[in-house]
């Protein structure tokens, strides 16, 4: 089972990525330069966070023109599990590979913080793991989902921003995976940190193998530093390439 | 060819006039002369003007900083290099410097703290250390003051973009906010690394005949003068005759760093320092003098950015981003490999010599030769008379007549006064920074902002090394060596609280003009207590920052020394944070309080003078060196055998803010009886619980533990006793004949919106 | 904030005389010589991607306002001041603005 | 990269052609119903300092570019290339651009 972690030259967390997978996750990584056109033959793509080339214009707009991206896209049209964190979200936005955009935070402040997500669908590739066999799942416009996880944001552009209509259909379809909750597990105003719509923090594409995420699973993966609600998220892959 | 350098079309003649606009005086100028033996070129006299500058020359500190100690057994690069270098255990090391940015922020905040950020990034990367962590001691007027806002304002947003883009999580700092800083802000960054010690490079220029390499961004005619700039007081209005504004390139700095670290492991470089402040010629200079070598240039080969610059604007230009190399011989191409994979592109500017001659050329003409060693050793140095200004002597005897239980009232009472020194913002909760900085990138923040220090996971992944920056301009001003020795047992007391043993440091020193003898007195006393803590707490400094002039209109800021302090942890699972977390704990004052009430905080934030003016007076707690010492080895030692659950000094605003902070952190109340303290019964109240005497911890630990706490105390020499117990949602504070009970969440609630409260929740606009 | 209805000022209830509403564009750009690293990443970007006639970028600002004022003169004026207070930071940075009545 | 002096280009010492230089100026703007938190932060704050007259402020972003190009025209086209491909987002942002010969 193999995690290629694209670098682009302004990448901050792909080290932490990297480690997530090998400290936290006993897997393989390897990192794919953004000059390259090889995949590696990885089982799971990872765009990670940081500030891609520079990203003074937006966050990943200048990305998504790297020769990696032209074979991640064609991964992900192939159905390939494709993950973007933090600035690897805003590229997925900006490659077209998900709908929408990520604008500044409301509050036009950086943030890092840890903050509250509601898993909102445990039948994911990408969330499998969050499924607490001993809590019955609730269920959500017909989808179940699971308890609140802590994982941290870091970001001064993580408000999700789409029309009405990609909105609707992102909610209908069940495509929202991660909202932005309190600790009562509520998508309340309080508890948007970055003026998100509907309180996304987490989206999938319509095939449901590409996800993109503000908040960073891979800082809470390794058990010695603190929380680990980020590695099921890992785990899941691993058994979605297990089982495909 | 000329065999001197010439006079270029359009330079300005050198006149007794253009030479002081250079800041350079008479007896300078005449060892210029008689350094060269003839006169200097426009750009020579630039040369001397930067690196005799205070800024590059420390003409006013040097002789001061001789008397510092340098030594220990873990310190592999002592001062003199880009950043210091020592050993943390195995094969690891940590390189880590801070430096001031001082009056670019006071003109642009943004820009000013975000250059500040990248230069001190670059001096740690350039040791071949991977940055893993930045601090940053700030200072500003209070947030009274719409100005100050508006520096604190873009001050933080500068140091988090810039650290936030090149993934440096900024875990760490201090905010003091006081009048005496309203004009003249104070930014100071540090920045540690890791090395492998096999990686550790110098800013050497060896080998005669080896290219001389120019990285990064291309040369502007920003920030010419930036370090004569900086030695010079802050004019009120003076905007015509600022340099130009630099401004910070994050991702440009990004690169450099991977591509400085590659050339670094793959053997390619002789040496590589920074262009910072003096740009090329500092560091074309500098590293030729550590290697006793020589350096040709020639401008004509400098990727520049303008048209028709000069070779004085390409020698003196600061332009951010850039750094100087020397590649190992035939090794040009690999490093134009590695530059070129990170879209870096290197120019050959010159060459090493043998001759000990800076040599610039622009194409055939000759611009500028200045022997090395004099150019970079023997800046003239001054001991300027040191007097202590009389008004200080009087604001120490002041409080001679005043009862202190009188203030304690006038401030309406202990719980009030309690209240208002949680809403200072000097005190209070600093997540409206910290919460602007990624703290948590690279995944190995164990103790981010909010404790005593940062601690941070070291590759080996037991190890662990904490860090903290402290200093106290308020205690500095009113007694020079105490703040001085302050600065130092503080930040080692709080590395020490998280369970890791200090062991060396770095230090900035921000003060006012050095030729008024009041100042000079306090730079050298300060200087001199500084190395008396160093040399009792076993931590050598390892380099640092000297910021004069800091002052406007005549009134300089407080002097502010600030340490910034490394410690290892031995075990991390053995870390031990501030916050109450056990219930029932029980909760030890370690450390004996005495009647030391002056120039504490609760002074100057409970009590006014007639002229409602913050009472800054008495003499600040002393710093008993033995003191200190055992306190950080009883720190240490509880926290290696297990014991302490948390671990808190008392510093600004005492006891009784430093149980709240312990309470806020962990969400559990708690009840204590102050009169038990050790001395306790010999102080007054208002002492007792907010008195800022040195050396003194809050820690708690199980009650089943109570022994070998006393124990711990006995052996480190260190009077303890028990003074309560963790738990509830009150906080309770019984002492001195005074009582508070105050619900947590009230304490908290002060505590953290007092810097909100006074910022607002948006961000302040460009205003003036 | 809803905009006001095309060159009338949107008033109170209070039967305020209503001044007439200007359309502001303020221009900012970096002064000469500070450095763009945006402009210039852009520049590099375009290069890259096969545009070659790229000779340079500048990236500035750009507010649009909408001011009630008696005259174009009057609303040239209170929004020079407000550049020079808040909107710009003459540090580094240069402005030039038009007046003009809304669309 | 050092600018190309006024309305020339900068060319090769090849002895190419050299195409005249075209300044072009992208105005962007955020898109009809996305929030602008700045351009609202702008306007609160304007109005703190007493410029009541202020109704609406919008934050956008503004390019300075200078292309070579055989006519205005040409250059109008390639720069809306550039808005499309890079330079704007379409999901939130919405440009004008003008193309007129440098100063
Ligand atoms: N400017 C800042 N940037 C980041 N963290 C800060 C800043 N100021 C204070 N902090 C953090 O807040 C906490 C409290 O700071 P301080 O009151 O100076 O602590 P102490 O008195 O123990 O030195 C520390 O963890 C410190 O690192
Ligand atoms: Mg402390």
């Amino acid at each position: 089972m193999k995690f290629g972690i694209v670098r682009f030259p302004g990448s901050n967390c792909d080290a932490d990525a990297y480690r997530a997978v090998t400290e936290g996750l006993g897997e393989t990584a390897v990192y794919l330069w953004h000059k390259s056109r090889d995949l590696e033959s990885s089982d799971v793509v990872v765009l990670p966070g940081g500030f891609s080339y520079g990203d003074y214009l937006r966050g990943g707009a200048i990305a998504r023109f790297s020769p990696i991206m032209g074979e991640v896209v064609e991964f992900a049209h192939n159905g390939g599990l494709t993950l973007g964190i933090c600035n690897g979200f805003q590229i997925l936005c900006e490659a077209g590979l998900l709908p929408g955009a990520l604008t500044r935070n409301r509050g036009l402040r950086f943030r890092c913080v840890p903050v509250s997500l509601r898993v909102e669908r445990v039948d994911t590739p990408f969330t499998s793991e969050y499924a607490d066999p001993d809590v019955p799942a609730e269920t959500f416009s017909g989808f179940h989902r699971a308890p609140v996880v802590q994982i941290p944001i870091a970001h001064g552009e993580g408000q999700y921003t789409a029309d009405a209509e990609t909105l609707d259909a992102l909610e209908s379809s069940g495509r929202v995976a991660f909202r932005y909750v309190n600790g009562a597990g509520e998508a309340t105003d309080a508890a948007n940190p970055n003026g998100s719509a509907n309180n996304v923090a987490g989206i999938l594409n319509e095939a449901g193998n590409v996800l993109g995420m503000m908040p960073h699973p891979e800082r809470h993966s390794i058990r010695a530093l603190g929380p680990d609600d980020g590695l099921p998220l890992f785990r899941s892959l691993v058994r979605a390439v297990g089982t495909s | 060819m000329n065999h001197q350098p010439q006079p270029r079309p359009g330079d300005p003649e050198i006149s007794p006039e253009l030479v002081e606009n250079h800041g350079l005086n008479e007896a300078e100028y005449a060892s210029i002369l008689a350094i060269l033996g003839r006169e200097p070129t426009y750009a020579e006299l630039g040369v001397f003007s930067a690196m005799w500058s205070e800024h590059c020359g420390y003409k006013h500190s040097r002789p001061l900083l001789r008397n510092l100690p340098t030594e220990s057994a873990a310190v592999v690069q002592g001062p003199g290099e880009n950043a210091g270098v020592v050993s943390v255990g195995g094969d690891w090391c940590v390189a880590f410097k801070i430096e001031s940015h001082n009056h670019p922020s006071a003109i642009e905040p943004y820009q000013g703290a975000a250059t500040g950020a990248g230069g001190i990034l670059r001096d740690v990367f350039t040791m071949g250390a991977r940055p893993v962590a930045l601090f940053d001691s700030l200072h500003f007027g209070t947030l009274d003051d719409p100005r100050s806002r508006y520096l604190f304002d873009g001050v933080v947003r500068g140091v988090g973009d810039y650290g936030n883009c090149v993934g440096v999580p900024t875990v760490g700092g201090e905010a003091i906010f006081d009048a005496a800083y309203e004009k003249n802000p104070l930014i100071n960054v540090m920045c540690v690394g890791v090395l492998p010690v096999s990686r550790l490079i110098r800013g050497e220029a060896e080998g005669v005949g080896n290219a001389v390499m120019a990285v990064g961004a291309r040369t502007g005619r920003d920030g010419i003068h930036g370090a004569t700039f900086a030695s010079e007081e802050l004019d009120e209005d003076a905007t015509s005759s600022r340099p130009q504004v630099q401004v910070g390139d994050p991702f440009t700095e990004k690169l450099l760093l991977e591509a400085s670290l590659e050339l670094i492991s793959r053997e390619l470089l002789v040496g590589i320092q920074d262009m910072g402040a003096a740009g090329l010629t500092s560091s074309a200079t500098e590293m030729s003098s550590r290697s006793g070598s020589g350096i040709e240039i020639n401008v004509r080969h400098l990727p520049v950015r303008e048209e028709n610059m000069t070779p004085y604007e390409m020698l003196l230009s600061e332009s951010q981003e850039r750094m100087l190399l020397v590649a190992k011989p035939g090794c040009e191409e690999a490093v134009q490999e590695v530059l070129a994979r990170w879209d870096l592109q290197a120019a050959v500017i010159g060459k090493v010599t043998d001759d000990g001659m800076f040599r610039v050329r622009e194409g055939d003409a000759l611009v500028a030769e200045i022997p090395v060693r004099p150019l970079v050793d023997e800046c003239p140095t001054y001991e300027p008379e040191a007097r202590e200004s009389d008004e200080v002597e009087a604001q120490r005897s002041r409080l001679d007549e005043i009862d202190p239980e009188a203030l304690l009232e006038k401030a309406g009472g202990a719980a009030r006064a309690l209240l208002s020194l949680l809403d200072d913002p000097t005190i209070a909760d600093k997540r409206w920074i910290s919460e602007q900085y990624d703290t948590t990138v690279q995944t190995n923040t164990l103790a981010g902002p909010g404790g005593d220090a940062a601690v941070l996971r070291l590759p080996d992944r037991t190890r662990g090394i904490a860090i903290s920056t402290d200093g106290n301009g308020r205690h500095t001003y009113l007694r020079p060596r105490t703040g001085g020795r302050a600065a130092v047992a503080e930040a080692a007391r709080n590395v020490a609280c998280t369970g890791a043993r200090p062991l060396a440091m770095t230090n900035c020193l921000n003060f006012g003009s050095p030729l008024r003898p009041s100042v000079y007195f306090q730079l050298r006393e300060a200087v001199a207590g500084m190395g008396e803590a160093c040399e009792a707490l076993g931590t050598p400094v390892t380099g640092g920052n000297v910021s004069l002039y800091n002052e406007t209109g005549g009134t300089p800021v407080y002097p502010t020394p600030v340490v910034g302090m490394i410690g290892v942890l031995k075990d991390i699972s053995r870390r031990v944070g501030s916050a109450f977390t056990d219930e029932g704990g029980e909760i030890w004052l370690a450390g004996v309080t005495r009647e030391e009430l002056g120039g504490s905080a609760f002074l100057a934030v409970c009590t006014t003078d007639d002229q409602g003016n913050p009472i800054v007076a008495g003499e600040p707690p002393e710093v008993v060196l033995e003191a200190a010492a055992n306190l950080v080895e009883f720190l240490v030692t509880g926290a290696e055998a297990g014991v302490f659950r948390s671990a808190h000094d008392c510093s600004d605003g005492g006891l009784a803010v430093a149980l709240a902070e312990c309470a806020i952190a962990g969400g559990q109340g708690f009840d204590v009886f102050l009169d038990r303290a050790p001395g306790g019964d010999s102080v007054s109240g208002a002492t007792l619980w907010f008195g800022e005497t040195h050396s003194r911890a809050v820690v708690t630990a199980v009650p089943e533990d109570a022994d070998r706490v006393r124990e711990i105390g006995a052996e480190c020499g260190i009077p303890i006793e028990r003074i309560g117990v963790v738990g509830g949602a009150v906080c309770r504070i019984e002492g001195g004949g005074h009582v508070a009970e105050l619900d947590l969440t009230r304490l908290s609630e002060r505590y953290k919106s007092a810097i909100p409260g006074r910022m607002g929740s948006e961000p302040v606009g460009v205003a003036r | 904030m809803t905009a006001a209805a095309p060159g009338v000022s949107s008033g109170g209830g209070s039967g305020e005389p209503r001044l007439p509403v200007w359309a502001v564009e303020v221009r900012v750009t970096p002064r000469q010589g500070i450095l763009d690293p945006e402009g210039q990443t852009i520049q590099r970007a375009l290069q890259d991607l096969g545009y070659a006639g790229v000779e340079s970028v500048r990236a500035g600002k750009l507010f649009d306002l909408r001011l009630q004022a008696n005259s174009a003169a009057e609303a040239e004026r209170e929004a020079k001041r407000m550049c020079g207070e808040l909107i710009t930071n003459p540090v580094i940075e240069d402005y030039t603005l038009s007046v003009s009545e809304p669309p």
